[in-house]
This record gives structure tokens, C-alpha cells and sequence, in this order.
């Protein structure tokens, strides 16, 4: 299935897309909301603290924190206390929590946090790429990846449903692209309170603090059970990925919006070269695809929606019969000098029968733009690899050369 | 045992770790000294000064790690610290 | 599908102008995108934002490079920044001055035309503020919004006499674009 | 009183932790949340899956403590329990006036309903005995070694009270393991007293200190008939009440009960030092008006 939305015109109107995710945020009811400003997350908060001086989110406590790595903190908290809780942040915010993500994750706490993408310093860059959430890859977050607004918006109330699920409880980042999205106004259908009740059930926890039943949370665990322990977790990120799913199709249902599950596909099925991208960077794609498609040259698009947990069947199944691969990434692993997603797609295909070459382009990073002439750029390096072989398996795109 | 979510323990579950296993000395009561002042059972780190009926007290000595806190502060010594015979 | 460039200053309300644009056009049964170059800019400084609209869902995120409309708020702007990069050669140039068009030193092909917004906002207003009056004028000059569905954005936006009084000075300036023109 | 505290936790015998641990809970009864960060307590006391807890308890990190405790207030507030339900803190010294401090700064300067309790006994025992911004001026700590050109920890105590009192605390107090009674009042007044509360207990631990396990109360005890330790209570940033002395003993009395100290009686200008500290002592003597 493709991404599919039923243009319901008369329900939509035009606002930002912070804006759109904090009335998200709103209508799934949370308990507390803790919040440190930081640029370009700020709006999200901003529009929050709004809702809460207009006493429009009943039973709420919102939390100004003295720091990212309390705003997460706070939520482990409260979030063991049984309440529902939202954060969201970028960059070095997310950055400092780090210590908190992989603490929230194995404490099984289903806390939803937005995270605008944007670049990680030094040199200090307020613009997007996707560096920081890619960073915390390995923390035990689920994080994945809107494509525009409505996306990011509609994914707050996927995250709540697939982080609170008992099969799952893991924390849940949705991501969306600092400015591009976070900035951007456009006509958006923002969530129904009724709908997202009927979608969402209220939070219920198996345990919580409670002086009536006093349980204890995180424990220490000695060599004796921590491999357990991650063994579980791992296996909650597996169950997640029927959830993702899940969370996605039951969305559709009730509201008419579906985006994929782990992955979408856009003119994916004869396409020759295919294209694996996250993010903003889908809908200019899907622009280019649709010219070339026009004249006939077989290109497409594989969306990936959920990096973590990372889809291995799925983009096996949606890239077994492209001639080459092309992925896209906003972030770089130093060293090994290609972007994460890169490295995950080659990961996935080695012992298959797949052997389409597998060439990747760092892009967009610190908010350098990728307008359409880089994607086309892309695609014609694409077509030399399918007839002549790869030379270059990873590389920057758009470089200033009279820089460097 | 089974791992629950996030490793969420019962309240109250070291009781099974018997520690009184540590112990070089032991406490023992001289009840004729004793004036029931509590401060014993007040001030033991591992809670294991028990209060009897007759408000006298006893020691859990599945606990007791023989820190000797209880005899040395105790104001009229009523309590002495015997080396364990293992 | 017709991308729009605002020129403005630091506080002087682009990125609203752009947003106010894309609720009318959205407003007048298209679809349309709005948003900043995103930038650390204060008050005071050069700043840009867009607007996109079209017949269909606006997918594309890259920046505008070559408008199809450039809106510039303060000719003192004309000194500093080159409001004419990337225009098409059949686009307009809206700028908010007192002179014609033919007294502006412009390198473009695009068609130039003016209004003077500051006048009309001082008139009907009273305060200089020129963003929403020039969409007035933007209306006139392109045909791709209708006057009332920019008033109706502005009213909706800034309810009251404020409203009101915008609403007035964007007829006015529509008015004015609509007589100018040949 | 049911112990609300569990025997059968991993503690050295004569725990300062556990003592500390049982007369806060003594002070709070059962309907409490307790916040321990990482340390001797949190390690001791939680081996999965065990727990000496009769109360709630929640671990998260070493140095967020106080952040946890605010969002575990905030959700009562807003789930409508926070009324009965008692948020506290129970965290080393190292996690209040090192790493976790900035935590804590902004859970009072927030205002948030909870007691935290300081059980400061010097230095890092979690993780061998290294120096914190708790170990005291001379103290040999394994990071603070006494050695050839070295008394120990130049530096001296950080006034942690006086730096929540700063912060607009409506009860800051200052207790001891040895007075056991009266820092069960104050834990209990703290908790009573709206807003963010602070009691810290100054609690001697055998294993760092060195000295007989048997003498954790008196040394504690020590500490403040030296005036080493000063006890008071502060309402609302003023002085409301002091723990006088009877008669100030000597700091040799103090020091000389514990290894960390011992340098200070056997290397050359080791009475010099010991002076220092005796001033350290009449300072605080003066400042709380100690002596009756």
C-alpha cells in the first residue's frame, strides 16, 4: 500500500507544522509535558504552554525545565508514576539526554518525544539534518521519520499508541526536518479530540509508583540477568515492528491518512534505480520521480518510515528487483564516511540474492539545500553505476570545492 | 524468576538475603540491664532488633551483620558483642 | 504551480505576509506552502519568506530560486539585496515605493510595478505597517488570490478594528494596482 | 512501626545509608515516592530483583534525581494524587552537591512539592572513596591522598544548605545520624512544609571513614559536640532554631577516631593542621551561636 489521504479540503486549514504537532500533542491527553526551548523545537513548546494558559489540556502538568537532560529526567519520573508524557527537542538538546534515552528505554517507559532534526555542533548550526537522532540510534528509541507536517503531526498519536502498547513499551521519537517542517505553513487537517479517542486508548500501565502497591523501578542487575534484560528489550523492538504497522493501518482507518507502516513505496514496483530516502527530502523526490516517470525512465522510491526499529524484511521485499540502490542521508559516520542509513541498507541485503549496487549520498546537511537539480544530480551518477559499475560507493553531495 | 518490564521489583524482597551470614560477632541481651529504652532497635541499620511481647527485645539474627552499633550505644550496656563460634 | 519571494526587514511581518498568502490562496480552493528562510536574522536585517501555490498538494521543500512574484516591503531593500535574482522573465515585481516604476534601476525582464503601501497604511491605519497591505496590491498584480480572501485571512488573523482597518487599506491598495494596471 | 525499610540489604555493617534510609522513611510513613539517584544506597539497597523498599521507589541516574522527583510531583498533581502523596529524595552527597546539582537547582528554583535528603558522608563510597565536593578540609580520600607534600583535601566542605536556602527553600535543616529523633522532626517538618525542602544528614560511613563499624552513631555524634557538624533549621531563609552544645570537645576528639584523618597525628605539621580545623569548628561555633 502507498501512501494514500483522503483530501477532506472543508477540515483543513492552513498552520505550522509545530503547530500541528503541539494540537496533536494536546488532543492524546498527556499528563505532563516537560519543555526546555531550543531552536527550532521552540515553536512546538511555545504553542504547548499556550494550550495550557488557555486551560485547553485538562489534567496536565507542563514542566519548565533547566535543562534538556531534566526535561527528559522529569518524564521518567512522571512517566513511571503512570502519567503520559511528551517532550520534544533537537540537537544538542537531545544530544545532552543521552545518558537519559538509553535510561528511559530500559526502564520500558513509554515517553513520546518530538525531535525537530536539526545539526549537531561544532561549528554550531541551527539548520536540519537528521545527525542528531541518528546518533542516539542505538539508545533503544523507536524513531522514525515524517515526511511533511500532517505526517509528524499524525505521528504523535502513532507514537503514544505503539509506545503503550504491552507488547512493546519503548519510548518513542517521531522526527520530523528542523525549519522544513517545523516552519512550514501549509493546509493540514489538525487531529479530531473525538477520533484520536477512539484511536488512542487511555495510558494504563501494568506498574506504576504507587504508595498502595510499592514497587520498585530500575534496579541494578548484575552480570546475572543485564543480558536478559537487553535481550527483552531487543525483543520488544522486534514486536514493535508489527506495531509500527499496525499503528499505521488502524490510523488510516479512523482518520483517512496513512503514510506506510516501516516503509512506503512510491513508483517502486519496475523501477531500475530506486531511491532510499528519509524524511522532508521524500515529497521533492517524489516531484523528480514524477518527471522522469513521465518520460518514461523507471524510477522510484522507497520510503523508509521507521529507522528503529530498522525494517530488514520489508526493504528486502521493496528492493529485490531494483538494478540500483541509491540512499539518501542527512547525517555521516565519521570514519567510515557514509550516512547511517547507507550502511543499514547494505547491512540488510548482504546474504540475500539481491546484488543491486548500493551507492550512497551524504545531502543536506546543516540545512544546505537539496532542491530538485540535486536529486536529478543523483540519479544520473545512478544510471553510470547501472551501466558501468559503482566507482564511488559513498560520497558528499553539492561540496564547494573553492572551500576546501 | 521472570524479568518484568523495565525490572520492576516486589517491595520488601530482600528478606530472602540473609545476611547475618557476615557476621564476626554476635549481640546478646543481658535483660537484667535492660531498660526497654528502644534506642537498640532505633538505631540498627538492618532493622533486624525485634521488639518481644514482654518489650524486651530480641535479636533476628538471620540479619544481624554484628556491626555492634546496638551494644555500643546501648546506655547501660546491657548488650555484648560475643565472637561468633562457626 | 507559482512560488512568491518576500522581501522584507527583520519586523516587518514577511513571514506573516507569506503565511496570510497561503490561508487565501488555501482559502480560495488551492493548496499552498509557506515558510521563512530560516535564518538567526534580528530585527532590522534583510529577511525572506515564501509562498508556494498551486492546483494540487505541495510536495516539493526545496528553497524558492526562481519566483514566479517577488514582493518587496521596503524599497531601501533594492540597495542591498538583488530582489530581482532568479525571477522569470514573465514575472512581476511588486515593490512598496512612492515611485513609478519606471524611475527603479532594475536588471530584470520581469514586469516592475509599485504601489505605495506605506502611504496607504499611514492613511487607513495609521502605523507603516505595509505586509498585509501590499498582499492587497499582490492580489491586483497577479490574479492568483482574490482581495476578499486576503481580508478574510487578515480579519481572522487580527480580529477587531486592527482587522478591520487592514481589511480597508488592502481594498485600498487593490484598488490602486487595478487602476495602474495597463 | 512496620519497617518500611527491609533487612537483608547489601550495606556494610554499621551502614550510614541504611540508617539514614530508615529514619526518613520513619519520618514520611508509607504513602510516599521515594527518588534515589545512583550510589552506596541505590546499589545496596535494589540488586534485580530484589528490593529493600517498602515504599515506591525509582532509580533513574546518578545526577537527575531531583528532575525525577519533580516529574513524579508533577504527575500526582495532575493525576489528582498529590495531595497525600509524598515526593522525596534520598541521594549520597556526590549526587546533591556535585553531579546532580544542577537538578536540584531547578526543581526548587521550580518550586516543586518534594523533600530531598542529603545523606553526605563525604566522598564517593559507591565507587571507592574519592574526593567530592561533600569530603571535608584534610580529609585522605583516594583522589585526595594524603601523601609526602599533601594533608588530604585542600579544599573545604561545599555549604550545600546555604546554596538551597539561596534558592528560596521555605525548610532547610541540617541533621545527624547520631540524633536520630530529632532528624525524624525534621525530615517530618520538611515533608509538612509546602514546597521544596532540603534536611541534610550528616551520616559517618565506617568503610570510607575508617572506623569499627560499631561507632557510626558516635562519631556522628562527635561531629557535632566538636562543632564540626553545626545543626540548625532555616525558615524561610532565616535561623529558627540551633542544636546547642554543651560543652564544644576538642576536633582531635573527632579526628582522631578515623583513618581519613589519621595523617594529621603522624606527619610533621599535622598539629598546625589540626589547628585549622579547630577554627573550622569555632567558625561554626560563632556564625550558629552553638554554645549555650
Amino acid at each position: 500500500m502507498t501512501s494514500t489521504r483522503k483530501l477532506a479540503k472543508e477540515k483543513m486549514m492552513v498552520v505550522e507544522g509545530s503547530y500541528a504537532v503541539a494540537h496533536a500533542v494536546k488532543v492524546c491527553r498527556p499528563n505532563v509535558i516537560s519543555a526546555y526551548p531550543i531552536t527550532p523545537q521552540t515553536h512546538i513548546v511555545e504553542d504547548l504552554s499556550q494550550f495550557m494558559a488557555d486551560g485547553e489540556i485538562p489534567n496536565c502538568e507542563y514542566i519548565n525545565v533547566e535543562s534538556e537532560f531534566s526535561a527528559l529526567s522529569a518524564l521518567v519520573g512522571a512517566s513511571a508514576a503512570g502519567a503520559r508524557t511528551y517532550s520534544a527537542t533537537t540537537s544538542q538538546g537531545l544530544e545532552l539526554m543521552h545518558e537519559v534515552l538509553f535510561n528511559v528505554s530500559g526502564m520500558r517507559l513509554p515517553i513520546v518525544m518530538t525531535v525537530a532534526n536539526r545539526a549537531v555542533s561544532a561549528p554550531i548550526n541551527i539548520w536540519n539534518d537528521q545527525q542528531d537522532s541518528i546518533s542516539q540510534r542505538d539508545t533503544g528509541w523507536i524513531q522514525m521519520h515524517a515526511e511533511d507536517p500532517q505526517e509528524a503531526a499524525d505521528m504523535v498519536a502513532q507514537s503514544f499508541r505503539i509506545a503503550e502498547d504491552r507488547d512493546v513499551l519503548l519510548p518513542v521519537m517521531p522526527c520530523m526536518d528542523a525549519f522544513v517542517l517545523s516552519h512550514v505553513y501549509e493546509p493540514m487537517v489538525l487531529l479530531e479530540q473525538d477520533l484520536v479517542d477512539e484511536y488512542l486508548p487511555p495510558f494504563e500501565p501494568e506498574f506504576v509508583l504507587d504508595p498502595k502497591n510499592p514497587r520498585t523501578f530500575g534496579a541494578f542487575a548484575d552480570p546475572s540477568t543485564y543480558t536478559e534484560f537487553r535481550y527483552l528489550q531487543a525483543k520488544a523492538m522486534d514486536k514493535a515492528l508489527e506495531k509500527v504497522e499496525e499503528a499505521a493501518n488502524e490510523f488510516n482507518e479512523v482518520f483517512g491518512r496513512y503514510y506506510g507502516g516501516l516503509i512506503d513505496e512510491y513508483e517502486e514496483e519496475d523501477a531500475e534505480i530506486v531511491i532510499v530516502a528519509m524524511g522532508s527530502i521524500i515529497g521533492t523526490v517524489k516531484d523528480v520521480i514524477d518527471k522522469l516517470r513521465s518520460k518514461g525512465e523507471k524510477v522510484g522510491l522507497l520510503k523508509v518510515r521507521s529507522f528503529r526499529p530498522f525494517p530488514i524484511e520489508a526493504v528486502r521485499k521493496a528492493l529485490k528487483d531494483a538494478r540500483v540502490i541509491v540512499v539518501l542521508d542527512k547525517n555521516i559516520s565519521m570514519g567510515l564516511n557514509e550516512g547511517a542509513l547507507c550502511t543499514e541498507i547494505k547491512a540488510c541485503l548482504y546474504n540475500t540474492d539481491i546484488d543491486a549496487p548500493v551507492i550512497g549520498f551524504m545531502i543536506g546537511h546543516g540545512g544546505r539545500d537539496v532542491p530538485p537539480s540535486t536529486i536529478n544530480h543523483i540519479i544520473d551518477q545512478a544510471r553510470d553505476v547501472m551501466s558501468s559499475g559503482i566507482t564511488v560507493e559513498s560520497q558528499f553531495t553539492d561540496v564547494r570545492e573553492e572551500l576546501i | 524468576m521472570k524479568i518484568l518490564p523495565g525490572g520492576v521489583c516486589e517491595p520488601r524482597s530482600t528478606m530472602v538475603n540473609k545476611t547475618g551470614g557476615w557476621r564476626t560477632y554476635r549481640p546478646v541481651f543481658d535483660y537484667n540491664k535492660c531498660i526497654k529504652c528502644k534506642l537498640c532497635e532505633l538505631l540498627c541499620p538492618d532493622m533486624s532488633v525485634l521488639p518481644r511481647d514482654d518489650g524486651f527485645f530480641e535479636i533476628d539474627y538471620d540479619f544481624c551483620k554484628g556491626c555492634g552499633i546496638c551494644a555500643n550505644e546501648c546506655p547501660k550496656d546491657a548488650i555484648e558483642m560475643v565472637l561468633e563460634e562457626k | 504551480m507559482k512560488e512568491i519571494r518576500i522581501h522584507g526587514r527583520g519586523g516587518q511581518g514577511s513571514v506573516t505576509a507569506a503565511e496570510l498568502l497561503a490561508v487565501a490562496a488555501f482559502a480560495d480552493g488551492r493548496f499552498s506552502q509557506a515558510f521563512p528562510a530560516f535564518g538567526v536574522e534580528r530585527r532590522g536585517a534583510p529577511v525572506q519568506a515564501f509562498t508556494r501555490i498551486g492546483d494540487e498538494p505541495i510536495r516539493l521543500r526545496s528553497q524558492v530560486y526562481e519566483p514566479d512574484y517577488v514582493i518587496v516591503q521596503d524599497a531601501t531593500l533594492l540597495e542591498v539585496v538583488d530582489v530581482a535574482g532568479g525571477i522569470k522573465d514573465e514575472g512581476i515585481i511588486l515593490i512598496n515605493t512612492e515611485f513609478s516604476p519606471d524611475k527603479l534601476e532594475l536588471d530584470t525582464k520581469a514586469k516592475i510595478m509599485t504601489v505605495d503601501a506605506t502611504k496607504v497604511a499611514l492613511d487607513i491605519i495609521g502605523r507603516p505597517i505595509v505586509n498585509t497591505v501590499l498582499l492587497g496590491a499582490f492580489a491586483g498584480a497577479t490574479g492568483e488570490v482574490r482581495p476578499e480572501s486576503i481580508e478574510n485571512a487578515v480579519k481572522k488573523r487580527f480580529p477587531g478594528k486592527v482587522g478591520e482597518k487592514n481589511a480597508e487599506a488592502i481594498q485600498k491598495a487593490y484598488e490602486i494596482i487595478m487602476e495602474a494596471k495597463p | 512501626m512496620r519497617n518500611l525499610l527491609a533487612s537483608g540489604h547489601r550495606g556494610c555493617a554499621g551502614c550510614c545509608n541504611a540508617m539514614a534510609a530508615k529514619f526518613t522513611l520513619m519520618a514520611a510513613g508509607e504513602d510516599c515516592i521515594v527518588v534515589s539517584p545512583t550510589g552506596c544506597l541505590e546499589v545496596m539497597t535494589t540488586p534485580y530483583p530484589e528490593s529493600s523498599w517498602g515504599v515506591p521507589w525509582i532509580h533513574s541516574l546518578f545526577e537527575n534525581a531531583a528532575a525525577v522527583a519533580s516529574g513524579v510531583e508533577a504527575a500526582l498533581k495532575a493525576m489528582g494524587k498529590a495531595e497525600k502523596t509524598k515526593v522525596l529524595v534520598i541521594g549520597g552527597d556526590g549526587a546533591t552537591i556535585d553531579i546532580g546539582i544542577r537538578s536540584i537547582s531547578g526543581a526548587f528554583e521550580r518550586g516543586h512539592d518534594i523533600t530531598y535528603v542529603c545523606v553526605d558522608n563525604e566522598a564517593y563510597m559507591n565507587t571507592g572513596v574519592q574526593r567530592s565536593g561533600g569530603t571535608p578540609f584534610d580529609a585522605s580520600t583516594t583522589t585526595s591522598p594524603a601523601g609526602k607534600v599533601s594533608f588530604g583535601n585542600q579544599r573545604p566542605k561545599k555549604n550545600m544548605p546555604a546554596i538551597i536556602v539561596a534558592h528560596g527553600s521555605p525548610y532547610v535543616a541540617t541533621a545527624s545520624l547520631a540524633y536520630p529523633k530529632d532528624m525524624i522532626r525534621k525530615i517530618r517538618a520538611a515533608i509538612d512544609t509546602k514546597g521544596p525542602t532540603y534536611v541534610h544528614v550528616h551520616s559517618p560511613c565506617t568503610t570510607g571513614w575508617g572506623f569499627d563499624t560499631s561507632k557510626t552513631v558516635e562519631v556522628a555524634r562527635l561531629a557535632v559536640e566538636t562543632a564540626m557538624w553545626p545543626m540548625y533549621e532555616i525558615e524561610n531563609g532565616r535561623v529558627i532554631k540551633v542544636h546547642k552544645i554543651k560543652e564544644q570537645k576538642p576536633v582531635e576528639d573527632y579526628l582522631k577516631m578515623q583513618r581519613r584523618f589519621k595523617h594529621l597525628f603522624t606527619m610533621e605539621g599535622g598539629d598546625e593542621e589540626i589547628k585549622k580545623i579547630q577554627h573550622i569548628a569555632d567558625t561554626n561555633v560563632e556564625e550558629f551561636g552553638l554554645i549555650k
